[in-house]
C-alpha cells in the first residue's frame, strides 16, 4: 500500500525550485552516475556565497535535496560548504533509507563545490 | 479532471470505477438477497438463483457453459488456482511448463513456486513488439509439457497475443492451455465456444465490476487440484460462502461490457491516437508494444532523458502507472518492457496511460499537456551529460 | 416476518445482511477511492488511507496493531492460510498438530489435507455439551506439536471454548495457538492485547460487514508460508489487488459491532430465553451444545420423533439452519453434534435457530408458534412404530 | 447452492395431505426401517377400493409419495395395488435418485397392502 512517499517539502521544492539554474562564471561542483547528475554553480563574495544554483537530473529527492542545499549555503561562508552533512536534509526531506546513497552523492558534490570555490575566488 | 475531484485518473487498466448501474444491482442483492446461497431454505434459495443467474451472463459474454465457473477472490487466486491446480494434478504425466516472461506477476510467481517443487519451466522472450510467435511456442513444448500459460492482453503495454493459434498448437500437443485474461475480459471479445483456451482467468474490477470478486473458467473435463479445503462449495474445488453480491455484480458488469465492447474499443481507438498526438512534439518517444495493434486502452510511452520517478510526480494530478499497477511500489525497471528489449533507462521513463469509459477527449488533452510539460521542464532542470 | 418479505430469517449464524451505515460508506468509497490501493498515484494513496482507517477499526475492536492483519476473502481462506502455513514453514521442526472434532470444515478439512501431507493429527473429542477441557487439550500437546487450532464459538451449537486458557496451555509448550474466530469477532469481546492467541481467523460477512472478505490476524513475530503467489502485495503473504470498498465495509462494520456488542448480546439472551421457553410444550426437546452457557445469538434443539429433512420444510417460512450452513445441501447428520454424543436421529432433527440485530420479539413468537405447529403435525402423521 | 429440493406437487401433498390418518379397521401394509416408516390402511368394497389412508415418518418425499398413492389407488380395483410402479410416482413428485430406495419401500407396502386387502375382504 502506498501512503505518500514524498514530504510537502519535498513537494514545494520539486515543484517550484527556487535555485535551478547555473552561476554564469562561478565555480562548479559536479556528479554524475547511473542513476542521477548533480551539477552545483556559485560564486562568492568576500568568502561568503553570494549565487548558488542547481541542475539535477533524477529521483525527486535528489532535485528537492539539490535546491535545499542551494537554499542552505546561499549568504553562508564558503567553509561551510566543507562541512555539509546530510542527516539534517535527510530529517527535513524524510528521505528514504535506500536513497541514502545519492544523497551522499551530493555532499560530494557540495564538497567539491566548496574545492571549486576556494580554487577560483 | 471531473469537477469534484483534485486528479485525472487514466490508470485503468489497474482498476475501473464499479458501473453505477452494477452499484445499483448490488445494493438490491444486499437486502434482497443476502442469505447464504448454501442455504435449503427459501432465502438461500433466493441467493442461489441470483448467482446462477450472474453465471448465465457471464457465460454469455464469453460464449461459455455457465456451469463452467467457479467464483474466486480475483485473477491473482484464479491464476494460482490454474496454474498450480492444473500443474500438481498432472505431474505424473510430466513435470515441464511453458510460459512468457511478460506476464503479470500472479502469474511469473506461481512458476517460480513451481519451480521451487522440481517442476521445470521455459520462459519464453517475445520479440520487440512483445509479441510471442507460433513457431518460437512450438518449439518450447516437449513430451513432458502438461500445461502453458500465455496472458491475452497485457496489462503494461496493451500488447494482444494470438490466443487461438497458441490454443491450437496446445491442442495438437495434448497440453492444457491457460490464459490470464484479467486485461482482456469484458474489453475484446473473447468466444470459449471456438478459442482453444482450457482454463481462463479474469478479476471484476477490471471491467467496472466490483473489487474481490473473480472467476476461473474450466473447460468440460478438465481437472484441477483446490488451494483450499472446508466445505462442498463450487465442487470442493474452492470452499468458501458465495459472496452472493459481487457474484452479482461480476454477472451485471459482464452483461454491460457485453452491449459495449465494440463502442468502447472506437473511442479508445480515436482517443489513443489523439493522446499519441498530443505528445509527440517533445521528441524522443518510443511506444512500449506494438505501435499500430495492441489493446487501444492502453498506451505505454517511453522518453529519452528524463528520471522516471520524477516524471510521475511532475506529471501529478495525472493518475498514471510507471509498470505494472501492482508493483507500482518497486523501484525496479518494468521486466516486462526489459523483456521487450528496452534499457533501464528507457524503460524506467515509461508511463502507461489507460483509458476508461469515463475518459473524454478533454482528459486526453489535458494529459497531453500534462506531460509535455512535465518532460519539459524536468529536461530544462537536467544539466548536461558529462561523462 | 418483515413486511416486504415473505420468510422469516434466523439463520444469522449463516451470514447476516449487511449494515446499512456500512452499505452507505462502501457506496461512498466505491466513488472517492475506487484505485488501487498499490498505485502511488494521488488516487491510490487515497484508497490506501481508506485501507490503513479499516485496519485501525478492525484493531480497536480485537485491541491489536493495526499492522497485523492480512486482507483475506473470508475465514475459509484465513484458516486455510493460517493452518497450512504455520504448519508448513515450522514443518522442520514437528508434523504433529492438534484440534477438535467439532471444528468447522474449513478446518477440518485442512488438517485432513495437512493429514494426507504427512502431517499427524490429533482430533480432541469435546464433552457433552460441547467443551474440550484444559486437561484433555494439554494432555493431546507432544514434544513435536508444532500448532494448535481451537475455535471460539461454535457455529452449530454456539458452545464458547476457553481460547485464554487453551492459549496459555499453548504458550508453555511453545506451540501456535490458531482460533477460527469466524462466530466471534464483532459478536463477543476479544482483546488480543491479553489472549495469547497466535493467529486468529474472521470474516466481515458474519457481522453485518461485506461477503467476500475476511481477514487473518497473525500476532508479531509469527511466521506462515503463503497460499498463493504473484505481486508483493500484503508482505508477499496474499497477493492481489485490495478490494478497498470490502475492507472499508469490514472496518466499519467492526467499529458498529464495538459499540453494541453488549447490547446485542442483552437481547440475545432474551431473546433465547423466550424461544426456549416458547417451544417447550412439544416436550422430548434437547438443547444440543451448553443449556445455560453459550453464545446466546443460538439454539440449537433436538426433537424426539421427528424426521429432520421434514421439520425443516414444515418450518417454512421460517429460514433456520439444519446442521451447518456451510453444508446444508448434505443429508448426513451433522458430525458436531454426534461428537457430542447424538445419535443420528437426534441429529438428524437438529434445528439451529440463530438470532441477528433485527430480530424481534414478535419474530420470536412466529417462530415458537411454527417450530410448534410443525413438530406437532408430523407426530400426527407417524404411525406408531412397531419394531 | 440450493435449487429448490421439492417440487409443487411434493409441496402441495407435504402440506396438505388428504388421506393423512387411518381407515378404521381396514387391512394394513407397513413398513419400517431406520430413516422411515409408513402405514398404509385400506377397505375395499366389490373389489375396489374404497377409502385409503397413510401414516408415514420420514422425509417429504416419503410422505408426498405416501398421499400420492393414495390419491392413485382410491377408487381403482384392489388388483392393481399389485402393479404399482415407481416410476410415475418418482417422475411426478421429481424424487432425487439418491432417494430410490426409499419409494421401492413405498411400493412394497402398497403391495402388501394388497395382499392384506385380498386377505381380508
Ligand atoms: C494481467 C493481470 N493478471 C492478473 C492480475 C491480478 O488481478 P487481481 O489483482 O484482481 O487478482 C492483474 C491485475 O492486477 C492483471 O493485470
Ligand atoms: C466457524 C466458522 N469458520 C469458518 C467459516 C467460513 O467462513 P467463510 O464462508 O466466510 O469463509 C464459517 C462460516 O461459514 C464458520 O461458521
Amino acid at each position: 500500500m502506498s501512503a505518500d512517499p514524498y514530504n510537502s517539502r519535498v513537494r514545494e521544492y520539486f515543484a517550484n525550485p527556487q535555485h535551478c539554474g547555473d552561476v554564469a562564471d562561478g565555480a562548479t561542483g559536479f556528479f554524475e552516475d547511473q542513476g542521477m547528475r548533480i551539477r552545483l554553480t556559485a560564486e562568492a563574495v568576500n568568502g561568503s556565497i553570494r549565487d548558488m544554483r542547481f541542475r539535477a537530473w533524477g529521483c525527486p529527492h535528489v532535485i528537492a535535496a539539490a535546491e535545499a542545499a542551494c537554499r542552505q549555503f546561499e549568504g553562508r561562508p564558503v567553509a561551510e560548504l566543507e562541512q555539509f552533512s546530510t542527516a539534517q536534509i535527510m530529517e527535513d526531506l524524510a528521505v528514504p533509507v535506500e536513497k541514502t546513497g545519492r544523497i551522499l552523492a551530493l555532499e560530494d558534490t557540495v564538497r567539491s563545490l566548496g574545492q571549486a570555490i576556494t580554487d577560483r575566488f | 479532471m471531473t469537477a469534484d475531484s483534485d486528479f485525472l485518473y487514466l490508470d485503468y487498466a489497474a482498476t475501473t470505477p464499479l458501473d453505477p448501474q452494477v452499484a445499483q444491482l448490488m445494493q438490491e442483492v444486499h437486502t434482497s438477497a443476502f442469505a447464504n446461497a448454501g442455504s435449503t431454505h427459501r432465502a438461500g434459495r433466493r441467493s442461489a438463483a441470483v448467482v446462477g443467474r450472474a453465471a448465465v451472463q457471464l457465460g454469455a459474454l464469453l460464449q461459455a457453459d455457465p456451469d463452467c465457473f467457479l467464483w474466486t477472490s480475483g485473477a491473482t487466486e484464479s491464476n494460482n488456482l490454474a496454474i498450480a491446480g492444473a500443474a500438481k494434478i498432472r505431474a505424473h504425466r510430466g513435470k515441464h511448463l511453458v510460459t512468457m516472461r511478460t506476464e503479470h506477476k500472479a502469474v511469473v510467481d506461481v512458476f517460480i513456486a513451481l519451480e521451487k517443487q522440481g517442476f521445470e519451466i521455459s520462459w519464453l522472450t517475445p520479440d520487440a513488439n512483445g509479441h510471442v510467435s507460433s513457431e518460437d511456442f512450438e518449439a518450447a513444448l516437449r513430451e513432458d509439457t502438461q500445461l502453458a500459460s500465455i496472458m491475452h492482453i497485457n496489462n503494461e503495454t496493451g500488447v494482444v497475443q494470438d490466443i487461438a493459434a497458441l490454443g491450437a498448437i496446445c491442442r495438437e500437443h495434448d497440453v492444457l492451455f491457460h490464459v490470464d485474461g484479467a486485461q482482456s475480459v469484458g474489453k475484446v471479445h473473447m468466444d470459449l465456444d471456438t478459442l482453444p483456451v482450457d482454463l481462463l482467468s479474469l478479476t471484476a474490477h477490471k471491467f467496472y465490476g466490483p473489487s474481490g470478486i473473480g472467476a476461473l473458467y474450466i473447460a468440460d473435463g478438465v481437472h484441477i487440484e483446490p488451494l483450499m479445503f472446508g466445505g462442498g462449495q463450487q465442487r470442493r474445488l474452492r470452499p468458501g460462502s458465495l459472496p452472493v453480491d459481487l457474484i452479482a455484480g461480476l454477472g451485471a458488469a459482464a452483461e454491460v461490457a457485453g452491449n459495449r465492447i465494440d463502442k468502447d474499443l472506437e473511442k479508445f481507438t480515436t482517443l489513443r491516437e489523439a493522446l499519441w498526438r498530443g505528445i509527440q512534439d517533445v521528441g524522443g518517444l518510443q511506444i512500449n508494444g506494438s505501435p499500430d495493434s495492441g489493446y487501444p486502452g492502453i498506451l505505454n510511452v517511453s522518453v529519452d532523458d528524463v528520471e522516471g520517478e520524477s516524471l510521475l510526480l511532475a506529471l501529478e494530478p495525472l493518475c498514471v502507472a510507471a509498470g505494472s499497477a501492482c508493483n507500482s511500489q518497486s523501484q525496479e525497471p518494468s521486466y516486462v518492457l526489459r523483456a521487450l528489449g528496452r534499457s533501464d533507462f528507457e524503460a524506467q521513463s515509461a508511463v502507461r496511460f489507460s483509458l476508461g469509459r469515463p475518459t473524454t477527449r478533454a482528459d486526453i488533452d489535458i494529459a497531453a499537456a500534462t506531460y509535455r510539460n512535465a518532460v519539459r521542464k524536468l529536461r530544462d532542470m537536467a544539466p548536461e551529460r558529462v561523462a
